[in-house]
């Protein structure tokens, strides 16, 4: 048998056996999943080669099943996140009720990205899709609590995307008469100019839903901030990299290939620039942690989108590289909020405020994300952030730089918040019970945030398999002209160095700390942080003087401008007048039976006036 | 070169930039003093305040972060000194010129505020993180027309990095202040906010926030945070000599140029009342904001 | 102003029989009443008669007598004109009607007459210290309190100084002037 | 630090040069001294040339600088704050209130001799001491810095149950300090 099939069947036996173990017992259905999760891993970085394919046909229609190097790349994200939240899945959501619907739901997500990525035909590929939407649909509403907007919200837009994405299947295959993607990548540049608009995008709908792309970003906060923590940071971190997945095929393999493709790159990467600003401004503005990483996340996106849509190799690079990155980063800042949630019960800045002594690996793993986030040398973020700089300024994009550049500056004050909310300040009485998570939970995080500091300094070891990947989409090689292994090159051969940066910010940590703090440091000892200089008085024990309502106000009233337009608005006004407009069309539906006699004869009458013009 | 010049290159770029940064803010004091008909303090005074804050006991501290802080902004402050040359032909002070650009530096120049900002946040100060809001909300202010004087110069000369851009000017003649005049109206005006001198010295401002982030700090750690100030001032005043004077061909020059552009946020400074936050900010996204497009659109076009 | 003060006069002496009042020159009536009515009285000045401002609570410390005076002092916008309320209350168990829910601000004038005079305000809220922190003597603002027999007691004075030299006559002395009547009257 | 001048090391000599002329100055403006505190600092009297100058909260500061009357409410902030101060700190005794009580010499609730409480350095007398007096007394505290013989920290450390017992005496809510320097 295929091995290729041995893992779908592996991922769908242990999705049902998963979930009807869960009904048995609780720790063998823990077994399972992990189980589950880890098999098919391991086979398929093992036994799948690359370009290794199955080919069967259902009811007539000619599928494809296999792995590029392209998609392999986002295997990585899908089955390395996967295994890790999974990991941390067991341990957060101990105690809930109706696990065994949550595990199934995890694994066939995963199985469906898997899927998604495996499908070489689009009808394959919109099946797992719906797979995807269907499973990611279910974990949005699992709390059950005051999800039900919130679902409907995601549950709409998916079904927009899946729509448009449809009716760009059907369109190819009338066009083509085939589903094959290569078969459409193929015949694209000879369809006919409205064709090579139209189908981009509408796929560009159906992926940029996914991928939360302003104006179509509506449904990730909500979702994003409701679905479980364990959830939200596969997510988060490789669900919305499908939308991007689909987007590269749809840029680089369609609308590169045509002559107005050039417009319809600035449309998208302008889009993917708002995203970006409107996301980080948004973020900012937040008191709630996960909603302010559901807004970092559709800020994020727009940066992946940007470097997408300017369609260079550096810019490819820099995307593809951004979203593995997003994914591991992110990934970590969903756990840690699961962990702080789980161990406080609360994920509101202006309630949990000192907890770095209580939760010191959760904090080492947040810090680390965060200043890969924030794009900071020597961590991962940083090489991503500085491809897509060079490769804006590269390709003359002048206003879009600074555009990036603010969001991206902006983007260092939620990150600040984030830890300061979290884990600085002042300690509460409170929180004082407060203890560090299970190591199943922060076992993940650390490895994540490694996992983020070693690709800082040796972005080769990602780089190169993007390299494959991105000359199977007909790019040439970039080894050696925007990269080594721990080399960074731009357009203009200029060069970014990486290891002698770490080993220089090594050296003078451990000069610093040898010279300054160890000859006097015994002597210093810790005090609480009531013990403040607050004009000599001493405060009490309820008093609390944490500074987290209204963070960033000054800097929020001076974007304030900016941020008044938001797109919800239009969407409300939009639903309104549909409501009004089916009002409407209730009303000729009179339930009389004469009216509706009346309506044959007038659209008789109607028939025979305007006969002429009709069959003329 | 070997290692051991690499080395001992490194050392004295450190203590020359210590030096310089500590005397020119010890000659700002007295100049400020001058200009309030004060006798001022000596000019050496900052190095008997540094010296004083070493000797002092630590006898406290908060947490690990907080005892982090300061060493994240020493490293930064250092870290970025090794990547800015100092001379135009390296020499002794050449350390890693050659191997970041100047995108790289903005954001290793970040690293240093963070992690201070990070050490402030966990001394548990309200005053502290009060400040840090400030700080961060005004980077965001200045930021930007300086990224836009950089991003002009860069689409001017199809370089990104510090030596590329010193090459040009070495080649030409032309100081880059003269031949794209905009991105240095641009870039000097968001060095007003750079330095924190007042109107815009919101971040620690004594009265109100008690001095801010570094509220909690006392001895030891205040001494490495102002020794690393010192150090960060040098990095600024010679990276914009670099950008946009031609950069200096021995120590006397580059002393006399990056002086008389210290001046410019210290002479502003001293007859200024300080903004609140969202002034300084509104401050930043006017005319900067708008000689930063005057400069691109110069750039772009010829 | 004489017909604004009969007129106020006679409209709480229709309310309240046991009131005695007392007219000043200028914009001043005072009433004496009853330690009982004190907050109907206020309520019924606030309410009825526009006396919406109570401008201070005072107390007084009649030691030979043996009794507090409390003073209300409430001011009319309209009619411009300053009533004081006064009663007076046994000193050996003062006991006094809470206010505060008249006029908030009262709070801050009663817990102040609780902790200097020891007075008890009947159902007053915020339990904790105001002014005084640690305070285990007898109220200090009272006058049988001997305030610098304690501060001698409890703050000890600098060394050398016990003998007390007057500082003016010392200073007369040594320039050998005469010490000029203005200054006599208060030298010790 | 060491109290006779011959038997400083050199070391101790330049780091008691580098505290005399680098002076950072809580003013804790509790009485009506602190309105003498502008005047010195600016361009009339100018204490900056004597490296003086003003620090924002005690972790920075060196010297403790009482300007006037001390209830027993503000003692306790008082000893608070001189606790939160790095050594060497020194205690500056500034007008008559903190002397000998001052014009509060009978009152319930102000202190009369600062050095029972807080062990001070230098004291300036007058009421109000003019900026003239403010400088002498920086001057005088500058010299016995010199000499090394501001020991009011040691003083303290050595009597801390001596201070601890008077200050509770006043203030019996005192917390029990967790200093131990």
């Amino acid at each position: 048998m295929e091995i290729i099939y041995l893992i779908f069947i592996l991922f769908l036996s242990g999705a049902i056996a998963t979930f009807l173990l869960g009904k048995v017992s609780k720790r063998l259905r823990d077994i399972a999943f992990i189980t589950t999760l880890v098999v098919p891993s391991v086979l398929f970085f093992t036994q799948i080669n690359i370009g290794q394919t199955v080919d069967f046909s259902v009811l007539g229609i000619h599928l494809s099943w296999g792995i590029t190097n392209f998609s392999y790349i986002f295997a990585y994200i899908v089955l390395g996140l996967g295994v890790l939240a999974g990991i941390y899945a067991v341990a957060a959501m101990k105690g809930k009720e109706n696990l065994g619907f949550f595990f199934f739901n995890y694994i066939l997500s995963i199985m469906a990205m898997m899927g998604i990525l495996f499908s070489r035909d689009l009808i394959s590929f919109f099946v797992f899709w719906e797979i995807m939407t269907w499973s990611s649909y279910l974990m949005v509403v699992f709390t059950g609590k005051d999800v039900q907007k919130v679902g409907i919200k995601y549950f709409i837009f998916s079904a927009i995307g899946a729509y448009a994405m449809l009716m760009a299947i059907v369109i190819t295959y009338s066009l083509t008469g085939s589903m094959m993607i290569s078969n459409l990548i193929f015949a694209f540049p000879d369809f006919e100019f409205g064709m090579q608009i139209l189908i981009p995008v509408l796929l560009l709908i159906g992926f940029g839903v996914k991928s939360a792309m302003m104006p179509l970003h509506v449904w990730a906060v909500g979702s994003y901030s409701h679905s479980p923590m364990a959830y939200t940071a596969v997510f988060s971190g490789a669900l919305s990299k499908m939308g991007i997945y689909g987007m590269i095929i749809v840029m680089a393999g369609l609308v590169s290939r045509i002559p107005e493709g050039y417009w319809f790159r600035e449309v998208i990467a302008w889009m993917g620039a708002i995203t970006a600003v409107g996301g980080t401004l948004w973020a900012v503005a937040q008191d709630d942690a996960k909603k302010m990483l559901a807004y970092s996340s559709v800020a994020q996106l727009g940066y992946i989108i940007i470097g997408i849509a300017i369609g260079t190799p550096l810019a490819m690079l820099a995307s593809l590289f951004m979203a593995i990155l997003h994914g591991m980063f992110k990934g970590t800042l969903f756990m840690a909020v699961g962990a702080i949630e789980k161990q406080t019960g609360t994920t509101n800045f202006t309630e949990v405020t000192g907890l770095i002594r209580k939760m010191p690996f959760t904090f080492l793993a947040s810090l680390m994300s965060i200043i890969a986030l924030a794009g900071i040398p020597p961590l991962g973020g940083f090489i991503g952030k500085w491809m897509l700089y060079e490769s804006v300024i590269g390709s003359n994009h002048y206003l879009l730089i600074i555009v990036i550049f603010f969001s991206s500056t902006a983007a260092f004050l939620y990150c600040y918040k984030f830890l300061f909310g979290f884990f600085l300040g002042q300690e509460e009485k409170e929180w004082a019970h407060v203890k560090e998570a299970p190591a199943m939970m922060v076992v993940p995080m650390v490895i994540l945030a490694i996992g983020t500091f070693i690709f800082g300094v040796f972005p080769g070891l990602i780089l190169n398999p993007i390299d494959a990947g991105l000359q199977e989409l007909g790019y040439a090689v970039t080894q050696g002209r925007y990269w080594e292994m721990s080399v960074l090159f731009n357009e203009w051969g200029d060069t970014v160095v990486l290891q002698p940066i770490l080993y220089t910010i090594l050296a003078v940590f451990v000069f610093f700390l040898a010279f300054v703090l160890t000859k006097n440091f015994k002597k210093t000892r810790y005090v609480s942080t009531k013990d403040i200089s607050s004009s000599g008085e001493i405060p009490k024990e309820h008093e609390n003087l944490t500074f987290s309502r209204g963070f960033f106000q000054p800097f929020l009233r001076s974007v304030e401008p900016l941020m008044r337009r938001k797109i919800d608005p239009y969407y409300n006004s939009f639903g309104r007048g549909m409501e009004a407009i089916f009002d409407f069309v209730r009303r000729i539906y009179t339930g009389n039976g004469q009216t509706y006699a009346l309506y044959v004869v007038v659209f008789a009458l109607l028939l025979l006036i305007f006969k002429d013009r009709l069959w003329g | 070169m070997d290692l051991l010049t690499n080395i001992l290159g490194a050392i004295a770029t450190i203590i020359l930039a210590f030096v310089v940064g500590m005397s020119y803010g010890g000659i700002v004091r007295k100049i400020t003093a001058r200009v309030h008909n004060r006798l001022g303090p000596p000019w050496y005074q900052n190095f008997i305040d540094a010296y004083k804050l070493f000797g002092k006991t630590t006898a406290i501290h908060h947490g690990w972060m907080q005892i982090m802080g300061p060493a994240f902004l020493m490293v930064s402050s250092v870290v970025t000194l090794m990547f800015v040359p100092v001379l135009n032909n390296g020499g002794w002070f050449t350390n890693l010129n050659f191997k970041g650009d100047l995108i790289f530096l903005l954001y290793l120049m970040v690293f240093g505020p963070l992690g201070m900002a990070l050490g402030a946040g966990q001394t548990g100060n309200p005053n502290s993180a009060i400040g840090v809001t400030r700080g961060l909300s005004q980077m965001v202010g200045f930021e930007i027309p300086w990224v836009m004087a950089l991003v002009a110069l860069m689409i001017q000369f199809n370089t990104t990095t510090i030596t590329g851009l010193m090459d040009v000017q070495q080649m030409s003649g032309t100081w880059l202040m003269f031949s794209s005049p905009f991105a240095f109206i641009a870039a000097v005006l968001a060095m007003l906010g750079m330095f924190r001198y007042s109107p815009f010295d919101i971040v620690g401002a004594p009265t109100e926030l008690a001095s801010g982030p570094v509220s909690e700090n006392g001895g030891k750690f205040l001494f490495t945070m102002m020794s690393s100030g010192s150090i960060f001032s040098f990095v600024k005043l010679t990276l914009y000599v670099d950008l946009f004077m031609g950069g200096a061909d021995n120590l006397i020059i580059l002393l006399i140029k990056t002086f008389s552009i210290y001046m410019i946020p210290v002479l502003y400074g001293i007859v200024s009342p300080r903004y609140r936050t969202e002034q300084a900010i509104r401050f930043f996204w006017g005319w900067p904001l708008f000689f930063g497009i005057l400069a691109i659109l110069y750039a772009a076009i010829f | 102003m004489k017909d604004i003060k009969a007129k106020l006069t006679e409209k709480i002496k229709a309310s309240f029989d046991t009131v005695s009042e007392k007219d000043y020159n200028g914009n001043r009536l005072d009433f004496h009443v009853d330690v009982k009515i004190i907050p109907q009285i206020l309520t019924f000045l606030k309410v009825n008669l526009g006396y919406i401002h109570l401008s201070h609570i005072s107390c007084v410390d009649w030691l030979e007598e043996g009794e507090f005076e409390i003073i209300y002092i409430l001011w009319s916008p309209v009619e411009k004109l300053k009533v004081f309320v006064r009663t007076r209350i046994n000193r050996e168990k003062p006991v006094l009607p809470n206010i505060d829910m008249i006029w908030r601000q009262a709070n801050t004038y009663e817990r102040e007459m609780r902790e200097m005079f020891g007075i008890e305000i009947e159902g007053l809220e915020g339990a904790e210290e105001f002014l005084l922190e640690d305070w285990q003597e007898m109220p200090p603002m009272r006058r049988d309190f001997q305030t610098e027999e304690y501060a001698e007691k409890t703050f000890w004075s600098r060394e050398g100084r016990e003998d007390a030299i007057d500082v003016r006559e010392e200073i007369i002395k040594r320039s050998r002037e005469e010490i000029p009547d203005f200054a006599k009257k208060y030298s010790r | 630090m060491i109290n006779d001048k011959n038997s400083q090391k050199i070391v101790d000599i330049i780091q008691n040069w580098a505290r005399k002329h680098s002076i950072w100055v809580l003013a804790y403006g509790t009485g009506c001294g602190a309105i003498e505190i502008p005047p010195t600092m600016t361009s009339r009297y100018d204490a900056e040339r004597l490296g003086v100058r003003g620090a924002a909260t005690p972790r920075q500061a060196d010297v403790l600088l009482v300007t006037g009357y001390l209830t027993t409410k503000t003692l306790k902030r008082v000893i608070r704050v001189y606790e939160q101060m790095q050594d060497p700190k020194f205690v500056i005794g500034f007008g008559s209130c903190t002397i000998n009580g001052g014009m509060y010499y009978d009152s319930y609730n102000t202190i009369k001799l600062l050095d029972k409480y807080l062990p001070v350095d230098v004291y300036i007398n007058g009421c109000m001491p003019r900026p003239e007096a403010v400088l002498a007394g920086f001057g005088k505290l500058q010299e016995i810095i010199a000499e090394g013989r501001a020991n009011g920290a040691q003083k303290y450390k050595d009597n801390l149950e001596w201070y601890k017992a008077n200050q509770k005496k006043i203030i019996p809510s005192l917390l029990t300090t967790d200093y131990n320097w």
